[in-house]
């Protein structure tokens, strides 16, 4: 009667934590995949920025201080490039 | 220390009149009890030698899903519109925001239970009105509004509030309940050798009272 | 030059009185060193009511502010300009005690918010988006609350005082809660204003006004700049802000844009500042 | 897509790296001890992991045949050797989410609230172990799965705040507020255990009392408390590994949320 009890103890503890050890396993390998892709989807996205701000950094110009400013054309990326003059 | 002193009653004083205007916490909260005591009153076998050892626990019952109302209440009422910024900007102590808004959930919840306390005492017919009832009450009362004030203050900026509240209480207020309940029930039955129960309450007040009151700012902060 | 800054542009600049041209802190005697026009720049020579170093301001891993610096003088009005979601609110809370930086320094009258908040709430006064007073309260009560947190001795008074300047005391005994947006936001300016503060911080302190308020609240600015107190606000109405302040910060996307004088900033500059995101 | 770009990749992630600014930079032990995790770890972490196993093996056959059968409770009394030491685990790790929420509030580093976090998931399911454990004895035993003993009735209590914690924190979500709120409240809790304690055993005992009074001669035999003591070092063993395991668990889920915060502000 005894043995009985003894046995589901240990099994419910070895089965239970093996389940919770692949659980823990398994949201981390979610998590992981998760990781990737957003990794690879801002590196993508840097890699479009980069290109487009290197095309337009050579035209942008802007002096906040001046109202001449407002004479250049459109400013997407220009903003970095006004701050860089500040500093 | 006298300005954090008129602080805490200026809060104080606030919070009593603007729950004495709209009122709708204070009805709800006393019929509340009052409904609990009736339900239990069928959902328990209350002959008379069954009396004393059930009476209390429903009587306590009653107080603590009553006081769970008023707290949820509260806190919200403060956070209405802005999340207690008002008080924030004041140069106040967060301690003496926490410790007003225990003193008025004190009032509040002892306001219905100065109500509730002679209709039990009637319904159930235990001669539980002496002196020390007051202070068995008022010192749980305490307990439960020093763990109340700042689970209400976590669950308030949370979706699903209500049912936070009681979730994140209840495992903690245990010794209240059971100190109260044991007291209320040794004022009816005293059974020599009992253990101080009353003790037992005040050091969960204290504990909980200086804990709370360093942590609320953390609570409160942005 | 994009839609939404024509929009801005059409705005008529006259509706706020310009104190920059006719007054200045120098010209009434508040801070006598300060007696050149407003034109010429000089935050510098002026002590420094609001100091602001490399703030940094991450909500949950969202940067609002990525270093953030500047220094107002004390009797100066800051106008904080910059298209939604550039920072401007989440930087008053920052300067209100409110909002605990993530990094950085903010010192106000002489005070480092880290570690004497309490100190410096006694010389901030703040108007946030939310009116921060009680509804089910009377208009005196939530003035006489306030003066109670503040411990005013003369609470009383300067309530009545304030209910009187604002306009409001006819309905000084009426709840709160029945008020127009208008009523409770100049409400709300009297309880900012209720402790006498040194710095006033106002988020968007126009919006919901009808003409009456406008012009009453650009006279107390204007008060405010007489009597050397130092004033900060934000505000979506360009011209106006350019019109009522001595300085402008442009903050974009949490960083600062334009640093100034107002007076060498027009309105084509700051929406040229803003590019396409006004 | 709108406006500012910052081009130098990298920029980005260092802009939104949370409060820490200065230990990035800093050389000094911090960053040779990081360089040394990252070197040497894996192979430490697998070294864990094996000695672990082994433990758990050696706990086994301590438990099952090295340690005598007791004459009172028969071979039910084996159980002792998992219940126990997952009892105490389960209690330190209730400590330490304790203390890691203290050092959060102070330092505001998350990974103290990771840790903490990793502490109450792992608190949960040894005391889970320890719950299911005693009731299976106590239906040998007392011949009830359950009796409202004071020191079940404490873990009871004590599983039920560890899982209030948890509900909470999701229902927070990874929030700066959300790991405050779960810090307060893992405080609070951590102080009330010893008057829940106390309360409880007023209340009522039935629970066998300590097996190893300190200071005092033990009343079990040798090879008893060398079984327990085994166990109690292989439970150990298991808890730091899992504790390693879900902490890096919650690290790489809070660099997912900084890199969606990422992602929408672009």
């Amino acid at each position: 009667m005894g043995n009985m009890f003894l046995i589901a103890s240990y099994a419910v503890l070895w089965v239970g934590l093996l389940v919770y050890i692949g659980w823990v396993a398994l949201r981390m390998r979610g998590v992981q995949g998760e990781v990737e892709t957003m990794r690879d989807l801002i590196a993508e996205r840097e890699r479009q920025a980069e290109a487009r701000a290197t095309k337009l950094a050579q035209s942008a110009k802007l002096t906040a201080q001046t109202a001449s400013a407002a004479k250049t054309p459109k400013r997407q990326p220009g903003a970095p490039v006004a701050k860089a003059q500040r500093r | 220390m006298r300005l954090a002193w008129g602080q805490l009653w200026a809060i104080v004083g606030k919070d009593l009149r603007l729950e004495l205007r709209t009122r709708q916490v204070w009805m709800s909260m006393g019929v509340f009890a009052l409904l609990a005591l009736l339900i239990f009153s069928f959902a328990f076998d209350l002959r008379v030698e069954n009396k004393a050892a059930v009476g209390p626990g429903a009587l306590w019952v009653a107080f603590i899903f009553a006081s769970m109302l008023g707290l949820g209440r509260n806190i919200a009422a403060e956070q209405e519109r802005g999340p207690m910024d008002r008080l924030l900007l004041c140069p106040v102590d967060r301690t003496v925001i926490y410790l007003a808004k225990v003193i008025g959930n004190v009032i509040f919840i002892g306001v219905v239970e100065a109500v509730a306390l002679p209709v039990f005492a009637a319904l159930y017919d235990l001669p539980i009105i002496t002196g020390l009832i007051v202070l068995i009450t008022l010192l749980g009362t305490i307990g439960i509004a020093a763990v109340g004030v700042i689970f209400s203050a976590l669950a308030a900026n949370t979706r699903a509030r209500e049912f936070l509240l009681p979730l994140l209480v209840f495992p903690i207020i245990i010794p209240v309940v059971l100190g109260s309940v044991r007291a209320t029930e040794a004022l009816v039955n005293p059974i020599h050798g009992d253990p101080p129960w009353l003790g037992l309450i005040i050091a969960f007040d204290i504990i909980c009272l200086s804990v709370s009151a360093i942590l609320f700012q953390f609570v409160v902060e942005e | 030059m994009s839609a939404p800054t024509t929009a801005i542009r059409s705005v008529s600049p006259a509706r706020w009185s310009a104190p920059r041209q006719s007054e200045t802190p120098g010209d009434t005697g508040a801070q006598p060193d300060e007696t050149t026009a407003d034109d010429e720049y000089q935050r510098d020579q002026s002590p420094q009511a609001i100091v602001v170093e490399r703030l940094t301001k991450v909500f949950d891993a969202r940067p609002v502010l990525r270093g953030v610096s500047f220094s107002l003088g004390q009797g100066r009005t800051l106008a904080l300009l910059g298209p939604n979601g550039a920072g401007k609110s989440t930087l008053l809370r920052i300067l209100a005690t409110l909002s605990r930086p993530t990094g950085g320094r903010v010192i106000v009258m002489g005070h480092d918010l880290a570690r004497e908040a309490n100190a410096a709430r006694w010389a901030i006064g703040y108007l946030g988006h939310q009116t921060g007073l009680y509804g089910e309260l009377t208009a005196r009560e939530n003035l006489l609350f306030f003066a109670r947190m503040y411990g005013l001795r003369d609470g009383a008074k300067r309530a009545d005082a304030l209910l009187a300047r604002v306009g409001l005391r006819a309905r000084a005994n009426d709840h709160v809660g029945k008020f127009s947006r208008g009523q409770a936001q100049r409400l709300a300016l009297a309880r900012g204003m209720l402790h006498d503060p040194a710095v006033l911080l106002l988020d968007e302190p126009d919006t919901g006004l009808d003409e009456d308020a406008l012009a009453l609240l650009s006279e107390l600015l204007d008060e405010r700049t007489r009597q050397g107190q130092t004033t900060l606000f934000t505000t979506h109405q360009l011209a106006r802000g350019l019109a009522q302040s001595h300085q402008t910060l442009v903050l974009l996307r949490g960083r600062v844009a334009y640093d100034g004088p107002s007076a060498a900033l027009d309105l084509a500059a700051v929406c040229d500042l803003y590019g396409g995101e006004a | 897509m709108k406006t500012v770009t910052r081009a130098p990749s990298g920029a980005l992630e260092r802009d939104t790296a949370r409060a820490r600014p200065a230990e990035q930079t800093r050389p000094g032990w911090r960053t040779g001890l990081a360089g040394a995790m990252k070197r040497y770890g894996p192979y430490a972490e697998a070294a864990l992991g094996a000695v672990t196993a082994i433990g758990m093996l050696l706990t086994i056959w301590a438990a099952l045949v090295y340690a005598p059968t007791d004459l009172i409770e028969g071979p039910v009394q084996r159980i002792f050797y998992i219940h126990v030491p997952m009892a105490w685990l389960a209690y330190l790790a209730f400590f330490l989410v304790a203390a890691a929420s203290v050092m959060y509030l102070i330092t505001r580093d998350d990974r103290w609230d990771w840790f903490a976090r990793a502490n109450a998931e792992i608190g949960a399911v040894f005391t889970t172990f320890v719950l299911i454990t005693g009731s299976l004895w106590g239906k040998s035993f007392w011949g009830a799965w359950w009796v409202w003993d004071a020191r079940l009735t404490t873990t009871l209590i004590l599983w039920f705040i560890y899982v209030v914690y948890l509900v909470v924190r999701s229902f927070w979500g990874r929030t700066a507020q959300g790991a405050r709120n779960a810090a307060v409240y893992g405080i609070l809790a951590f102080f009330v255990v010893p008057i829940n304690y106390e309360a409880v055993t007023w209340w009522r005992t039935l629970h066998p009392s300590e097996v190893l009074p300190l200071g005092g001669t033990p009343q079990l035999p040798p090879a008893m408390v060398i079984a327990l003591l085994l166990s109690l070092g292989a439970f150990t063993l298991l808890f730091a590994f899992l504790l390693l395991q879900v902490y890096r668990l919650e690290r790489a889920q809070a660099t997912v949320e900084r890199l969606r915060a990422q992602l929408e502000e672009e």
